[in-house]
């Protein structure tokens, strides 16, 4: 398991290589792989990150910590708003600021609308990876309509920078309430239609069962963490073993399989998006609805951070998420470090696994591992 | 492999009878939700403070000079350029806007095919967005500035009107951190300084705690660091763009926090003593601020310095004017002592024209700079005014200052509403008087600064507004005085001067005082300067204009100070005498013509 | 047209190995001459404008948006436009924001071997002036120093609607036949290359991918 | 006094006599600046005594009912004697209260005459000098009780 790969002799003739990526329908996000091949056997896997490097961590240095704000979302384009919420977090456990009860409902709601988003969108890929296309054409509208509620409720469809340090940007919207409940109704009825359409649907079974097995033993070593991991059986999720914001007072369950495919894995998430509404729907219905939603806060122009150091980790939709900051007590940070999940998911274990496959099951692999290149390389 | 799961894919179907996702005409039919943050709008409350800039960390903001903008004070005339290559919609800018005139609208496409034709200027720039009402404002509760001013700790009216101890007793450490973070260093304040003090940078060495480069920053421009950190009229405070959404930073005792850390032995060590003489000599009538001021930088750039001082002690106005309450005598020695330290020669009891003449300063001084101030009080010019009982404003303070006890006895009425005037009616509490403050307009015209007149009422004087004095009459006791006072109207003034006030002759009052304390205003005094030099100096009114760095038509004659300026207040005196020395300095190198 | 312009000879393809170069085409690109005949060019441009196929090439975050743009809600098929897995097949090449070098490379390649006539349209503030990165190290300013772009959209991250309002665009200038994006590179070749050279030190490709 | 040509007349060699009220005075002067003033002063009722003669040559007077503000400092201000080492505030007092006394001139003669025409001369030259004593007194508002 932990041995590479074999070396295989490419001039033999027997093999072929195939670069898939970065151009290439079935690859998610701007990466590529390296196959090795025998018929469409695929026998050997490099990945290859850095098309979407931009350097966060330099760019986050020389800039002041309000500043930072706005840049951090960005690492993980389709899911920013962890990123979001684990920058607020880190810099108020730095300063010793508290953000208010209302606002940390806020950025519960915020972080498990999110993860309803992204999960659409993921569910919509896997469908489109085992040819589901409908199921994409549906989940990615819905995933619009949760996008119109960030929208009216942040003010942006992608990047809502709406999670500052001290709190959130402002109150929720006049009867958003009502809307937000609406669109969960129109998600959940979808859910329904999407299991028997793609869950029952027998192309989809008979590809995805016992593709890209993860056996148990390998979770730990190679940092497999989220939905990948609880496939594998282990009932970990740091949103009940570390609650964070107000996770701790919601009802929720945790979802496992042990088949630990990508079947396993498709369905975790499924269930997972249930108990993500689930959650949403007591947020609506517990949100205090008046008090501040930003705590006091000093002028931001010159915010010096005492320094310190910190790790502070949520647990976003594909698994552990972390941001490890240094200060030094000036205006600007030292250093900062982005801890996540795709990075393990998307190079190490996507090599293993991959061995072994069918060259037409790579991209629904890879959609099962549910990883953002962007977040990768920052 | 079951038969449901062959048959439960056709489902799909169902959804074939629904009503379809699409969106008919979507750029038409979807605006930006009301809080959409589109493109940017400013409205014309904006003073250019730039605050938009330094927080946007793509640099999308250029502040720009802008053409056709009305004159305003505290307006520096620059407004933000938006670069939309650059910009990421994060709208930190609006929440930061000192004024919150930025927002953003809820319009969002532009489609070009020239890269370069992403500017623009918010506010001025016609842009096709520029009147949607919708799009992101900041939330009233949220705030990423501190708009609430630190409080400094001062004497209870009780306790300050008891004796004549310093009222406010100046920021702790904290306390003046706390409030120095406040500041945006947008620097709108510097314009504003009649010294141009570099207001944002040494409040920045308030917050990084280093006092030291804070009073040499401070002695840049203003050798009276200590004196202007308590008393100064902060003209900076009335245009700090924190003063737009709550209070405006308390520049003043931010000032004062430096010098107060600062103890006076270690002036010399952290400004230095060295001073290259360069043979030239300069002659400085008056020590008040003006010619001390004008004294300490020349004797830096090596000049010997005489200052002619008619009183027997030096400070001006600050001394004998300002009460030791608001300005203790050792924090203006403090300041003086130095200044002196440099090598400041002083001629006090020296008064120019009565001990010594004036053309005889004028050959022995390679130049000369005049700052005499304005010490002769206006009289009332009414009937009755000779009253023994009739007191003006200056003598009480002046009587104060040295010592003396002005005899107000117990009820007093202080004519006039200037700082003078407040002063009096202040000394006059403290001296045991009950206080009557008549003035001939309303409380909001009154000159005098704001908290000089909430301080005077908290302390007990009683303002008496829109009382115009006709008359002074003796009273039945020899030792009182009877005021006669009219009422007055507010008449609005067609040319656009202050709102003037008008006698009700059917409306008069009388009322019996053990003094009267006359302080309407005050003039100046140069008879000293012989007939044959009065044509080549240029006066209006009695003030002179002086030309380009307070030079005279008589090209050895600068002037500075309340007689050549029409603020009249000690930072604007500081200035004139920086200034001065600096056109005395081009003047005595041959860079400044004649 | 001036032809001696372009008969500057082969390219040199001084980035490949000698025993690569024969695998190679060394030709120069020749830029495209519209009909004799304005009528039919004008006809030719219209049916042009009505099938854009774009490269489903996810070159940065300005892809997420594609998505919605694609599918059932905004549904960009309506207006003749969809995606292809191929640049062979593609004749709009969408700019999704930043372009960090490391996909430059791949960017240019997949560029060059679209077949004419061909569009770029830049999604997103980062190709514009920089935008959010304009100071990272690895990430372009202004990528029409690298490529021609025909159109510009502006926003972070540009909502569908306004993708949407960028494809009427192009297809204004297209019909317009104002969209000459790649005869601009053609005619600019050497700039161009310097330009791309300038950036990507790695350069082991041919000079133009064929 | 009977037509209107006197009248002016009249009024001109007033104006020409405060004007030399003035300069002479700032011959005698001691202080520096008040030279200067007071040939201002002298200057300002030159401008008056050019503006009367335009009068003469058909321009419009004043209108007789048109408002000047009174703000009545000239009456309860002392009187002051004219001397050498005059102070600008006792030079502003003797202007005010000159101009009071003109106005209070044309504005008798007014009421002393039948003839309508000749009555709405007088009043207009009444106004004349109560815009004159307007001037002074503002300037005594400004000048002098800045603080008051």
């Amino acid at each position: 398991m932990f041995e590479p790969n074999p070396p295989i002799d490419l001039s033999s003739g027997k093999y072929l290589k195939l670069w898939q990526g970065p151009q290439h329908p079935g690859i998610t996000g701007n990466m590529s792989l390296e196959l090795i091949t025998r018929g469409d056997e695929v026998v050997d896997c490099k990945t290859h990150v850095g098309y979407l490097h931009r350097g966060f961590e330099k760019l986050m240095e020389r800039r002041t910590f309000i500043q930072n704000f706005p840049v951090v979302c960005r690492i993980a384009v389709p899911e920013p708003t962890f990123n979001e919420y684990l920058y607020a977090a880190v810099v108020e456990e730095l300063t010793g600021i508290e953000s208010p009860p209302r606002a940390e409902w806020i950025r519960t709601l915020n972080l498990e609308l999110m993860r309803l988003a992204s999960y659409l969108m993921w569910l919509g890929g896997i469908g489109a990876a085992f040819g589901q296309s409908t199921v994409y054409q549906w989940t990615v509208t819905h995933r619009d309509y949760i996008l119109d509620l960030f929208e009216e409720m942040t003010g942006a469809r992608i990047y809502h920078m709406y999670i500052v340090p001290g709190g959130v940007r402002g109150r929720l919207p006049e009867g958003f309430e009502d809307r937000c409940r609406d669109v969960l109704n129109r998600v959940e009825k979808l859910l329904h239609d999407v299991e028997k359409v793609l869950f029952n649907n027998v192309v989809f079974k008979t590809r995805t069962k016992g593709l890209g097995h993860i056996p148990k033993e390998m979770v730990d070593p190679y940092g497999i963490t989220g939905p990948n991991q609880r496939a594998a059986g282990f009932s970990r999720d740091l949103r009940k073993d570390a609650p964070y914001l107000v996770y701790d007072q919601l009802e929720f369950d945790l979802i496992t399989a042990t088949e630990s495919d990508t079947y396993a894995r498709s369905w975790v998430r499924y269930l997972e998006m249930h108990e993500g509404i689930r959650m949403l729907r007591q947020c609506l219905d517990r949100m205090p609805q008046d008090g501040p939603f930003q705590a006091k806060m000093p002028n931001v122009l010159h915010w010096e951070v005492p320094a310190g150091e910190t790790y502070i980790k949520a647990e976003c939709t594909r698994g552990e998420y972390g941001y490890y900051m240094v200060t030094d007590g000036s205006e600007y940070l030292r250093r900062v470090h982005v801890r996540g999940p795709s990075y393990t998911h998307a190079i190490a274990l996507m090599e293993k696994l991959a061995v072994g496959t069918n060259i037409a099951d790579i991209a629904g692999l890879m959609v099962s591992l549910h990883t953002y290149p962007p977040e990768i390389e920052r | 492999m079951s038969l449901k799961d062959l048959i439960s894919p056709f489902y799909v179907w169902q959804r074939a009878f629904e009503k379809p996702y699409t969106q008919k005409r979507p750029i038409e039919d979807r605006p930006g939700a009301p809080r959409y943050r589109g493109f940017h709008m400013n409205s014309e409350e904006c003073i250019g403070c730039g605050t938009c800039e330094s927080i946007c960390q793509n640099h999308a903001i250029d502040m720009v000079p802008v053409e056709g903008l009305e004159q305003r004070a505290g307006d520096s005339g620059l407004r933000p350029r938006f670069d939309y290559g650059r910009c990421c919609w994060c709208a930190l800018c609006v929440d930061i806007c000192t004024t919150r005139s930025l927002h953003l609208s809820n319009h969002y496409a532009w489609v070009t095919e020239d890269p370069d034709a992403f500017h623009f200027t918010a506010g001025t720039d016609a842009m096709p967005w520029n009147q949607n009402s919708l799009g992101y404002r900041r939330d009233d509760d949220y705030h990423l500035l501190v708009h609430d001013r630190v409080e400094m700790q001062a004497l209870s009216a009780e306790e300050s009107v008891a004796g004549f101890d310093e009222v406010m007793r100046g920021y702790t450490e904290e306390e003046a951190v706390l409030e120095a973070d406040r500041c945006v260093e947008c620097g709108i304040c510097v314009a504003t300084c009649p010294a141009h003090m570099a207001i944002p940078d040494y409040i920045r060495t308030v917050r990084k705690g280093d006092y030291e480069a804070g009073l040499r920053l401070l002695y840049e421009t203003n050798p009276f660091s200590s004196t202007c950190g308590r008393i100064c009229t902060h003209r900076c405070e009335t245009v700090c763009v924190m003063g737009y959404q709550g209070d405006p930073i308390a520049i003043r005792w931010l000032k004062r926090a430096i010098v107060d850390r600062v103890p006076q032995e270690k002036y010399r060590e952290i400004l230095g003593d060295e001073v290259e003489e360069n043979g030239k000599t300069v002659g400085v009538i008056g020590a008040g601020p003006g010619g001390m001021s004008a004294a300490y930088y020349l004797r830096r750039q090596g000049y010997a310095v005489t200052v002619y001082e008619a009183q027997a002690r030096a400070g001006g106005m600050l001394r004998y004017g300002v009460p030791s309450y608001r300005l203790p005598d050792n924090q203006l020695d403090k300041d003086l002592e130095y200044i002196r330290s440099l090598g400041v020669e002083m001629r006090f009891n020296t008064q120019v024209g009565r001990d010594i003449p004036f053309t005889q300063l004028l050959d022995e001084h390679d130049a000369l700079f005049l700052a005499v101030g304005l010490n002769q009080p206006s009289a009332l010019r009414i009937a009755g005014e000779e009253h023994p009982r009739v007191l003006s404003g200056l003598r009480v303070l002046d009587d104060v200052a040295s010592g003396k006890d002005p005899g107000v006895g117990k009820r007093v009425a202080v004519i006039g509403g200037g700082n003078v005037a407040m002063d009096a009616a202040r000394v006059s509490r403290r001296l045991g008087a009950e206080v009557d403050v008549l003035y001939r307009r309303r409380i909001e015209d009154m000159p005098a600064d704001p908290e000089e007149i909430r301080e005077s009422q908290a302390e007990g004087c009683t303002l008496v507004p829109q009382a115009i004095p006709v008359e002074i009459r003796n009273a039945s006791d020899s030792n009182q005085v009877t005021i006669v006072w009219g009422e007055a109207e507010m008449v609005a003034d067609d040319k656009g001067g202050r709102p003037r006030p008008v006698l009700q002759e059917d409306r008069m009052h009388e009322e019996t005082y053990d003094c009267i304390i006359a302080a309407i205003g005050q003039g100046g005094q140069i008879d000293f300067i012989p007939a044959e030099f009065r044509d080549r100096i240029e006066f209006k009114w009695n003030k002179f204009v002086p030309g380009d760095y307070q030079q005279t038509g008589l090209e050895k004659l600068f002037v500075g100070g309340d007689i050549a300026n029409s603020r009249a207040d000690a930072i604007s005196a500081i200035e004139d005498g920086h200034h001065a020395a600096r056109g005395i300095h081009r003047f005595l190198s041959g860079a400044l013509d004649g | 047209m001036d032809m001696q312009k372009y008969a500057l000879g082969p390219l040199p393809n001084d980035g490949l190995s000698a025993e690569d170069r024969d695998l190679f085409s060394d030709a120069r690109p020749v830029p495209y001459e519209p009909y004799p005949v304005a009528v039919v060019e004008k006809f030719v441009n219209w049916v042009r404008a009505n099938s854009l196929w774009l490269l489903a090439f996810g070159t940065g975050c300005g892809a997420i948006e594609l998505n919605p743009l694609m599918t059932a809600r905004f549904d960009a098929y309506r207006m003749g436009v969809q995606m292809r897995p191929t640049p062979r097949q593609s004749s709009v090449f969408i700019i999704g924001g930043y372009a960090s070098v490391k996909t430059l490379k791949r960017i240019i390649r997949s560029y060059e071997q679209m077949q004419g006539p061909k569009f770029v349209v830049c999604l997103g503030i980062c190709p514009i002036n920089g935008g959010m990165y304009w100071d990272s190290y690895n990430t372009l300013n202004k990528f029409d120093e690298y490529l021609p772009v025909d159109l510009y959209i502006t926003g972070c991250m540009p909502r569908p609607e306004v993708l949407m309002a960028g494809v009427l665009e192009l297809k204004k200038k297209i019909k317009e036949g104002r969209a000459d994006g790649a005869n601009r590179y053609i005619e600019n070749f050497e700039w161009y290359k310097a330009n791309q050279k300038r950036v990507i030190k790695d350069w082991n490709m041919p000079d133009y991918n064929w | 006094m009977n037509t209107v040509e006197e009248i002016l007349d009249f009024a001109i060699d007033r104006e020409q006599q405060a004007a030399d009220f003035y300069s002479n005075l700032a011959e005698r002067v001691s202080s520096a600046w008040m030279k200067d003033m007071l040939l201002g002063f002298s200057k300002e009722e030159m401008r008056h005594k050019g503006k009367l003669k335009s009068v003469k040559l058909g321009d419009k007077l004043l209108n007789a009912d048109q408002h000047v503000q009174d703000l009545k400092i000239a009456d309860y201000t002392v009187d002051v004697e004219p001397a050498e080492d005059i102070s600008l505030q006792d030079a502003l007092i003797v202007a005010m209260k000159r101009e009071k006394a003109a106005y209070r001139l044309y504005s008798d003669m007014a009421a002393n005459i039948d003839d309508p025409e000749l009555k709405s001369l007088f009043l207009g030259l009444a106004q004349e000098e109560a815009k004159h004593k307007l001037y002074f007194e503002v300037q005594y508002d400004e000048q002098i009780m800045r603080d008051n």
